[in-house]
């Protein structure tokens, strides 16, 4: 039972990751590739993690993969902003909508 | 051929999960998803996507360790998932700073 | 030591190999980083076949422990190689301080001998083309 | 009493080199205390010596290699010792004299003339082959300062050069040779050589040719002579004495010690006979045609020097005999011609004999001494030189035919330049139209003038009275040949063959000197017509510039200055050197493709990695490459169980990037294609090869660990680990504990990297960090904020694998790599200047710190007698806390811990500024392309 | 006595410790420099006699027992090496202080050279094969940071090809040492000559040739050299003199130690080594007479010197090998007091080019001293240190019938003193050709500081003691030689007796 | 609601530490409040830019879970929509980038904000700009401005709401109903 979720869950996290994978091969251009890699193997590790607990089944194990869960949300969004961010500013990528930051760039706002 | 054969006649390290059927998919498919990440950091063209194919062949080696501490049922290899958990993301913010210094 | 994974080291030795034989350093770096891993694949598999990580105690209820030894000696030899890398990316930024790039140049002193070499057998291909006028200033007798 | 005396001319050499600029000219007036000491001393012994009782000493160098000082005056040692000594204390009286104006080198000259001396001392009391060598070799030495001792003049470096090469080869030959008999003989002991068995084989065939060589040489042989009159350069005080009198005969010595025992052997004879002939006629011939008065001598001194070497090199004491007269003779006149030369050139500033035209009144004594020796040279009775040449004829009137002919022809030459001496001296020779010099020159002073009167007195009572030098030459013969009877010396040995060939060859001389004209002019039509033959000179420099252009040509071949091309040929060397070997052994092909299903996806990436990274034309795309490789890497070691490997590795990449990051951002972006070094078939070769030779080695090296029986050293390691290491993490145990002392020596590494990384990329203003505003590093407040909570959580991670290390994976290099991750987090918030805001003390604090932790533990233990590194641990029930266990382990491992973190500070302070110190206009964008 | 094994490298190691953490306080530094040198000068003459007396003097680090932890041990051959690098790296050190310059500039000057020397000792007395690894990183990590001190643009180029080269060359080390593992499953010298008579011979064989490649690369063998005359040159004069003096022959020592305990003598192998041998002698002498530059010509005399050493060691005979390590200590000492002298003319006369200087014979008559001893000691004159060594071996050759090889040494030891009397005519005969490149430093009678010209007086005498002492000195090498072709002992020593 | 004044820096510190170690003992709390106050000590925080006392934050268990449980479903909704969007070949991507205005001045706030909008798959943050902070967000498939606007918000509502400050509870209250 408990071996049927951990190969489920398991098998969850490598297909987002192999979601990610693909979304990065097929996607036009850089920022939906970005897009696509910057969050689906956050969850897809989690998803592992999650089948690991569940696979080995002792508090240390829970306790580590939590930690990595935990973890992996604070720090992933943080590269993914700076990495994002150069992208905008150095690759001047095309936005089919509306730009507000390039908008304030030409009337900046008053900073503190 | 004999390589393929001698391989897939090999067995896995000691498992402990009932079906080795269950073991299996995760591998194959994260394989699949590194070589994809692979080829994308190959390609490139700009580098961002290739910080973006590094950073899912990343995941796609740490799935890959969780994956086996689920087989051989030990929590020795997430610490070095936990490491990367907690500082993976300084070199990708790293080459995001040189993005921004000297473009794509 | 399987076949798959001697090709395999084989392969970074040859990739860092070509990479090393040209003239930017950061391409060299990157060519000895190429070897490192070579060397340090050869280092773990030297202890033959995989197995359980050397923690005794931990998870020793089944199987058997994989050869810590060579896993202490390739981390030796890993953060050796990282210190040594950092020191020649000094001497990359170094080099782009003075030249603002980091090509490898070829040393001065051998140049010029080269080129002391090449004047001299174009001086003697000259003269051999002058033919042989005998030398006045010097003569059979001696001083 | 000879060593004293050795010693002596050292000791004053040295003082008179170092006080040179004192003494000045009255140098040489203590440079003859030694010559003088030597004569009293050899004197008050000569009666026992010349009645064959000769003075050993004898001293151990180097007993195991045979080397040792044996030091033996017997009667023909004390023949040389008397011309060296005796002469010598004459050259330094007429040297005041002569240098009436020294310059400023003029005192070191007779500080190097003593040590010359002592030198060929040695050489002429030596009884052992090595320690001969050993003042030999002094003397080329001493002798090529001696002659470039005018070092502002060209000419004299060159001299002084071609000397030392010529003599200098000879001796490495003539070692070679001395090695090869002393071997054959066992023994190095002269004395005991000619007693040894007979001598015979090719390697001492090589062994007596090689000796010879160097005889020759020294002793200016043809065709080796070329070297001595180029010495001429030398002032005439010196050249008297090591070129006419001492340093020359040195050669002759040898041959003459050498020949009783060696003279049978195969090429001996054929080559003492042949070559001295040829330089006796060669000489004189080229002395017949010198305008120059001191090279005319010099030539001279060649040719006699032929007559010497067939005389002592022949092997029959006889002529041996003969031989030792000439030397004497020839030591007398010799020198006495050379100072008569020194007084014309010193009064008159010029040596050529077109532009002297007869001498004043004053000068008769000059001249009768000049004419008187110049007779003794030719041969003209009653002199010395006389007694010689009639002893010479009279011995090799037997079966020496060759030697004769050899004789004859080479002393009609003797006569001819003799005579062209004499008329250039008494001015016959002047030209008309030449700037009359002599005629007015001052009187030479009697200091000048009494040394050659000495000699030549010398030789006319030797001549007219040889009984004075008789038991002294007949005692010389028997001293080199034992059993020798060897007759008297005689002015009158009745009317022989030896008495009419010395009247034809004084007779067809004459001829040659009156019509002197016709044969100088019959000498030019023949170098003429011989003008392609190289002379001595233009033969040697021709050499020396072969040599110098092969030496380029082959230097500018193989050393190329170009990196790609050494690391071409290394790379080749390394592959293929043990792959022969190897691949002899690769029978035994392994049966495992591979053993584990996820290498194959770990190989796929690292395999593309590889040469993504070898072909990618940016470099941080190749970084990145390196990156994917780096991250497979990682996977492997944990599918190995190499946790603390894999940690490692990650860890090192993460920094590895960031480093790449701090550095590249300044490089050019791409890759130039420049002027490739080595071409691509050449690179793909040596590619190949090396992977090659990697994959066969890495078979049969772990296939030959069937052979071997014993078991992995970690066996036992595996099994100490807990209950000696007190540790559960085998590979930390070994690290900081089996095998403490590489990671020692690791962490040396570290900091030493930090600190030449500081070091460097700071050259060029010192030490101090320059502040700056970081005007291209945005301040991003979604990633300072985050890092506030990032750093210090990275940190207490650090010191979790830190402490945990001993028991679970990590350690202190995970450890302060993994807080060297939390430093570049500042670095990514806030650029450098957040980097040095992170920690309350200084890199170099850090770095030194960690690095005394680390060695202070591993060296506590020697202070109370135990082993460096031997580790001591406590286990101590704590209230609460329970059972807490403290090794000396953890203070080891916190050095190594704080020492990485000092080296990503110091990486940081290295090249973490945003603008390059020293980058001129300070804008890195204008380095972007 | 076992004590003080470790003390040759550990003391130089916490000196730089704490002359990293007093980096501000320059005479501090020199202080703990000196004291400590001195200290390790006095240990290795502790141990070589210690060593003379017993044979070996085994230390064990950690207190395990061999081949569990990392066993030191000094015979013979690793006294005589400490004693004689330890003095040449005090007189060094010693003329560095006197020189200023880096030294003075530079914080890191002091410690990176404490590393070094600890680096140099730990290759002696090491008996594993991968601590020899990281012994030699110590000392090469030092090397790359000395060799570029300063940081200019000559200096970079040469230091990215010595770094480079070294790195390629330790890769090749850790590759070589993984795949001796491999095969034997240990990596501790003595248990590894043992373990290698087992394996096939043709591994055997590659794996010796492997290890020489490797070494060979460091101590500048033939065709593996040519870095090394465009690196060392262009260091600080003291660094240029240190790295001339001892770290080729560390590698060469590598080689003996490794080729003799490991390998046994083959001779095949003695053939390829004789071969190198002379290859490398007359290649190194020809590129020397092809400079101009004094420190150039003396680099490229490395090699060529280095190749007699090779030569003594593929005798495979008590003469060649007892030769070969007399050839190794007094080249230390002479090619070190070259270079310093060397240096001295440099500051004199503003270059050491030929074509620059002159005439120093009358300037500086003390620098010209100073020269002619290890120079004509170096070109093989009797009676200096050189010509027993030289000789030694030409009687080893001869004795073995290597008739080329002999003939090699000879030929190339004219050619070394037609460099030496090229040098003397060029630097200390004549007047400058060209103007230097820089300033002349006139400075009083000695011709340079007192420091400077005191510790290269102090080799240079060292030279002239080598020559006196030739015989205890031959006998002592001849005991050594011994020993490492009875290798036996060494491995009882570090094994223990075993049945 | 009850509210816990702490320093909550060294309470994550100590909280992970025992985490890192696996068990919960009097000697990893004890050992970890001292690793805590040890790395605190040593090493320095990056300094930021408003003068607020960061630590005294105030956390809400209840509002904590909500938030995340909102994140959790915003996670898998967008790794859903963005799944689609890679499975199939229609293509519904319409990039923009757009303006979120904070209420909050507090800069961990901010920072808790621009993470969670970055980890919801389709957006990203890629600036931040002034104080109150003004969010400039890229996002992937912006078909209603507002709505993606609105959705964003409420991020920061329940954040706040979490662990915000007594400051920054303020503001949100003051600006959200002004
Ligand atoms: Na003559
Ligand atoms: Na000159």
């Amino acid at each position: 039972m408990m071996d049927g979720f951990a190969a489920a869950f398991l098998t969850a996290g490598a297909l987002l990751t192999l979601l990610a994978g693909i979304g990065v091969v097929r996607f036009p251009d850089v920022t939906s590739r970005m897009h696509a890699a910057a969050k689906a193997p956050v969850l897809g590790i989690m998803l592992c993690g999650i089948g690991v607990a569940f696979a080995v089944q002792t508090v240390e194990t829970t306790i580590i993969v939590a930690l990595v869960i935990v973890l992996q949300l604070i720090t992933s969004p943080v590269g993914s902003h700076l990495l994002a961010r150069s992208i905008y500013h150095q690759l001047h990528p095309h936005i089919d909508g509306v730009d507000e930051l390039a908008a304030a760039d030409e009337d900046p706002p008053e900073t503190v | 051929m004999t390589l393929l054969a001698t391989l897939l006649a090999t067995p896995v390290l000691a498992s402990s999960l009932t079906s080795s059927l269950m073991v299996w998919p995760p591998l194959v498919i994260l394989a699949v998803a590194a070589l994809l990440f692979t080829y994308r950091l190959l390609v490139g063209p700009t580098l961002p996507d290739r910080i973006i194919a590094l950073d899912g062949l990343l995941a796609a080696v740490l799935a890959g360790i969780l994956v086996g501490a689920a087989i051989s049922e030990s929590t020795v290899p997430i610490i070095a998932v936990l490491l990367v958990a907690l500082v993976g993301f300084v070199a990708t913010g790293a080459l995001a700073r040189y993005v921004e210094r000297r473009g794509g | 030591m399987t076949i798959l994974l001697a090709f395999l080291a084989a392969l970074l030795f040859a990739c860092g190999t070509w990479l090393l034989m040209q003239r930017r350093l950061s391409r060299i770096i990157i060519g000895v980083g190429l070897l490192g891993h070579g060397a340090n694949l050869l280092l773990v598999t030297a202890g033959g076949p995989g197995g359980l990580a050397p923690l005794i105690g931990a998870d020793d209820n089944f199987g058997r422990y994989s050869d810590p030894l060579p896993q202490a000696l390739a981390l030796t030899a890993i953060v050796i190689t990282f210190g040594v890398t950092a020191f020649l990316l000094a001497l990359g930024f170094r080099s782009w301080q003075i030249t603002r790039d980091d090509a490898v140049e070829d040393d001065v002193e051998d140049r010029f001998v080269a080129l002391l070499n090449q004047e001299q057998s174009a001086a003697q291909e000259a003269a051999e083309s002058s033919s042989d006028a005998p030398d006045e200033s010097q003569s059979w007798e001696g001083s | 009493m000879i060593v004293a005396l050795l010693a002596l001319h050292c000791v004053v050499g040295i003082s008179a080199v170092a006080l040179h600029h004192r003494l000045s000219r009255w140098a040489f007036a203590v440079a003859a205390v030694p010559a003088f000491v030597t004569l009293v001393s050899l004197a008050t012994r000569l009666r026992a010596v010349l009645d064959g009782e000769p003075i050993v000493e004898e001293f151990s160098w180097v007993p195991q290699l045979g080397l040792s000082f044996v030091l033996r005056v017997d009667a023909f040692a004390a023949l040389m010792v008397l011309l060296v000594s005796g002469i010598g204390l004459l050259v330094c009286v007429y040297a005041v004299g002569y240098f009436s104006h020294p310059k400023p080198g003029t005192g070191r000259l007779a500080g190097l003339l003593t040590l010359f001396a002592g030198a060929m001392l040695g050489v002429v009391v030596s009884d052992h082959l090595l320690a001969m060598f050993v003042f030999w070799e002094l003397t080329t030495v001493t002798s090529y300062l001696l002659i470039g001792n005018d070092d502002w003049s060209p000419e004299a470096r060159d001299a002084a050069l071609m000397a030392i090469l010529i003599t200098g080869a000879g001796g490495l030959a003539m070692l070679a040779g001395l090695v090869i008999v002393g071997q054959a003989a066992g023994t190095y002991q002269i004395s005991e050589l000619a007693t040894a068995a007979p001598l015979s084989g090719s390697a001492v065939t090589v062994g007596v040719i090689c000796i010879l060589i160097g005889a020759f040489t020294k002793s200016a042989q043809v065709p080796f002579s070329g070297w001595l009159p180029g010495a001429m350069v030398a002032p005439t005080p010196i050249s008297a004495y090591l070129h006419a009198a001492t340093m020359v005969k040195a050669g002759v010595f040898l041959m003459a010690r050498l020949a009783p025992a060696l003279a049978d052997i195969g090429p001996w004879r054929p080559l003492v006979l042949g070559v001295g002939a040829a330089t006796m006629v060669v000489g004189g011939w080229r002395a017949l045609r010198q305008h120059d008065l001191k090279l005319l001598l010099a030539h001279g001194t060649v040719s006699q020097l032929g007559f010497l070497t067939m005389l002592v090199g022949a092997g029959a004491y006889d002529v041996a005999q003969a031989g030792a007269v000439l030397l004497l003779a020839h030591g007398a006149f010799k020198a006495a011609l050379f100072m008569v030369v020194g007084i014309v050139d010193h009064q008159t500033g010029t040596r050529d004999v077109r532009r002297l035209h007869g001498f004043g009144r004053g000068w008769t004594p000059v001249m009768v001494v000049g004419v008187v020796a110049a007779a003794s040279m030719a041969g003209l009775p009653p002199l010395l030189g006389f007694i010689a040449k009639e002893k010479a004829l009279d011995a090799a009137t037997g079966d020496e035919q060759f030697m004769l002919v050899a004789i004859v022809a080479g002393s009609i030459l003797t006569v001819a330049y003799s005579g062209r001496f004499v008329l250039g001296l008494l001015g016959r020779l002047g030209e008309p139209d030449a700037d009359v010099v002599s005629r007015d020159a001052p009187v030479p002073g009697w200091g000048l003038v009494a040394p050659s009167v000495v000699l030549t007195v010398f030789t006319v009572v030797a001549g007219l009275a040889p009984v004075i030098v008789d038991r002294f030459i007949r005692a010389s013969t028997t001293s080199l040949y034992a059993d020798s009877h060897p007759a008297n010396v005689k002015l009158w040995a009745g009317f022989n063959t030896a008495l009419v060939l010395s009247g034809c060859i004084i007779a067809a001389g004459a001829v040659l000197v009156w019509r002197h004209a016709t044969v100088s002019a019959a000498q030019d039509r023949f170098h003429t017509a011989i003008a392609w033959v190289p002379s001595n000179d233009r033969a040697f420099w021709g050499a020396m510039s072969v040599l110098a252009r092969s030496a380029k040509h082959v230097t500018a071949t193989v050393q190329n200055g170009s990196l790609p091309l050494y690391l071409m040929v290394i790379l080749a060397v390394a592959a293929l050197a043990p792959l022969g070997p190897a691949v002899s052994e690769l029978d035994t092909w392994p049966a495992i493709v591979g053993d584990v299903p996820v290498h194959i996806p770990l190989a796929a990436v690292i395999a593309a990695g590889a040469i993504g990274a070898a072909v990618v034309r940016r470099r941080i795309a190749a970084a990145l490459l390196l990156g994917a490789v780096g991250y497979a890497m990682a996977g492997f070691y944990v599918v190995q169980g190499a946790p603390d490997l894999a940690l490692t590795q990650f860890a090192i990449e993460t920094l590895a990037t960031v480093l790449f990051v701090l550095v590249l951002r300044f490089l050019p972006r791409q890759f130039e294609a420049g002027r490739a070094a080595v071409t691509v078939p050449i690179r793909l070769a040596v590619s190949v090869a090396v992977g090659v030779s990697v994959f066969v080695l890495a078979l049969v090296a772990s296939a030959a660990r069937r052979d071997v029986s014993q078991d992995q050293i970690s066996g036992e390691m595996l099994a100490r680990s807990v209950p000696d290491g007190k540790g559960a993490n085998v590979v930390n145990v070994i690290l900081v504990d089996f095998r403490g002392l590489d990671t020692m020596g690791e962490i040396t590494v570290l900091v030493i990297a930090a600190l030449g990384a500081v070091a460097l990329a700071r050259a060029t203003r010192g030490s101090a960090p320059v502040e700056n505003d970081h005007a291209g590093f945005a301040r991003l407040p979604v990633v300072v904020a985050s890092s506030r909570v990032l750093f210090p959580s990275i940190v207490v991670l650090s010191l979790y694998f830190l402490f945990a290390g001993h028991n679970q994976p990590g350690g202190g290099f995970v450890g302060g790599l993994t807080a060297g991750a939390a430093i570049s987090l500042r670095y990514v918030a806030g650029g450098v200047t957040s980097v040095r805001e992170s920690f309350r003390f200084k890199p170099w604090t850090i770095l030194g710190g960690g690095m005394v932790l680390s060695i202070g533990t591993a060296l506590v233990p020697l202070l109370s007698g135990r082993s460096l590194l031997e580790h001591s641990s406590i286990e101590r029930d704590v209230v609460v806390l329970g059972t807490v266990k403290a090794t000396t382990a953890l203070p080891f491992d916190v050095g190594v811990y704080l020492v990485v973190i000092g080296l990503v500070l110091m990486a940081f302070e290295a090249f973490g500024d945003d603008v390059a110190p020293d980058s001129g206009s300070g804008s890195v964008g204008s380095a972007a392309p | 006595m076992t004590s003080l094994v470790p003390l040759t490298f550990a003391l130089p190691l916490f000196a730089a410790a704490i002359s990293i953490i007093g980096g501000k306080w320059r005479s501090f530094q020199r202080v703990v420099s000196v004291v400590t040198l001195t200290a390790v000068t006095g240990v290795s003459i502790a141990l070589l006699v210690g060593a003379d007396r017993d044979g070996y003097v085994v230390h064990r680090s950690g207190g395990w027992p061999a081949p569990l932890g990392v066993s030191l041990v000094v015979d013979r051959l690793a006294g005589m090496m400490l004693v004689v690098s330890a003095i040449v790296l005090l007189a060094v050190m010693v003329y560095a202080i006197g020189q200023g310059g880096e030294e003075q500039r530079r914080v890191s000057f002091h410690p990176v050279y404490l590393v070094l020397a600890a680096g140099v000792s730990g290759s002696f007395v090491t008996a594993d094969l991968f601590n020899l690894f990281v012994a030699f990183e110590m000392m090469l990590a030092a090397s790359y940071v000395l060799i570029t001190l300063g940081g200019r643009p000559d200096q970079v180029r040469s230091g990215m090809s010595y770094v480079v080269i070294s790195l390629v060359a330790s890769t090749l080390f850790i590759t070589v040492l993984a795949l001796l593992y491999a095969s034997t499953g240990t990596v501790n010298m003595a248990d590894l000559g043992e373990r290698l008579e087992s394996i096939p011979a043709g591994t055997r064989a590659a794996f010796s040739l492997a290890l020489l490649v490797v070494f060979g690369i460091k101590a500048g063998l033939f065709p593996l050299f040519f870095w090394l005359p465009d690196s060392y040159p262009t260091a600080p004069g003291p660094v240029t003199a240190v790295f001339a003096g001892l770290l080729t022959k560390v590698g060469v020592y590598a080689i003996f130690r490794t080729q003799t305990l490991m390998f046994g003598t083959h001779e095949w192998m003695g053939t390829v080594l004789v071969v190198v041998a002379v290859l490398t002698m007359v290649v190194g002498v020809l590129g020397a007479i092809a400079q101009d530059d004094m420190k150039r010509i003396l680099a490229f005399h490395i090699i060529s010197q280095i190749g007699y050493m090779i030569f003594g060691l593929g005798l495979f005979t008590l003469a060649g090998l007892a030769g070969a390590i007399f050839y190794i200590v007094h080249h230390i000492v002479v090619k070190t007091a070259l270079f310093l002298v060397a240096g001295l003319v440099d500051r004199r006369a503003g270059s050491s080019r030929l074509s620059e200087v002159g005439g120093l014979v009358r300037d500086a008559p003390v620098i010209a001293l100073l020269f002619a001893v290890p120079a004509l000691s170096l070109a093989g004159l009797p009676p200096f240190s050189g010509f027993i060594a030289k000789f030694a071996l030409i009687d080893a050759g001869i004795d073995a019938s290597q008739w080329w090889g002999v003939a090699a040494a000879l030929a190339v030891g004219l050619l070394t003193l037609f460099s030496m009397t090229k040098i003397w005519s060029g630097v200390f005969w004549g007047a400058p050709e060209e103007e230097p490149s820089s300033a002349p430093e006139v400075a009083g009678r000695l011709g340079g500081p007192f420091w400077m010209v005191f510790a290269t007086g102090v080799l240079a005498a060292a030279s002239i003691a080598i020559s006196v002492a030739a015989g205890p000195l031959y006998e002592l090498a001849e005991r050594a030689a011994a020993d490492l072709l009875s290798p036996g002992g060494y491995i009882d020593a570090i094994l223990g007796e075993r049945p | 609601m009850t509210s816990l004044r702490i320093s909550g820096i060294v309470v994550w510190l100590t909280a992970l530490w025992v985490m890192l170690w696996r068990s919960l003992s009097v000697a990893n709390v004890v050992s970890g409040v001292l690793v805590a106050f040890a790395v605190l000590a040593f090493a320095r925080l990056p300094r930021m830019r408003t003068t607020e006392r960061d630590d005294a934050i105030l956390i809400s268990p209840l509002a904590m879970t909500w938030l995340a449980v909102f994140v959790l479903y915003k996670l898998v909704e967008a790794n859903a929509v963005l799944a689609w969007e890679i499975v199939t070949p229609h293509n519904r991507i319409r990039t923009g980038v757009i303006a979120l205005p904070l209420r909050t001045e507090s800069e961990t706030a901010m920072m808790v904000v621009a993470n969670l909008i970055t980890l919801t798959p389709g957006t990203v943050t890629i600036e931040s700009v002034g104080s109150p902070a003004v969010l400039y967000v890229h996002v992937l498939h912006l078909h209603d401005l507002e709505r993606v606007r609105t959705d964003l918000l409420q991020i920061e509502a329940l954040s706040v709401r979490a662990f915000g400050s007594r400051a920054a509870r303020r503001q949100l209250q003051e600006r959200i109903e002004p």
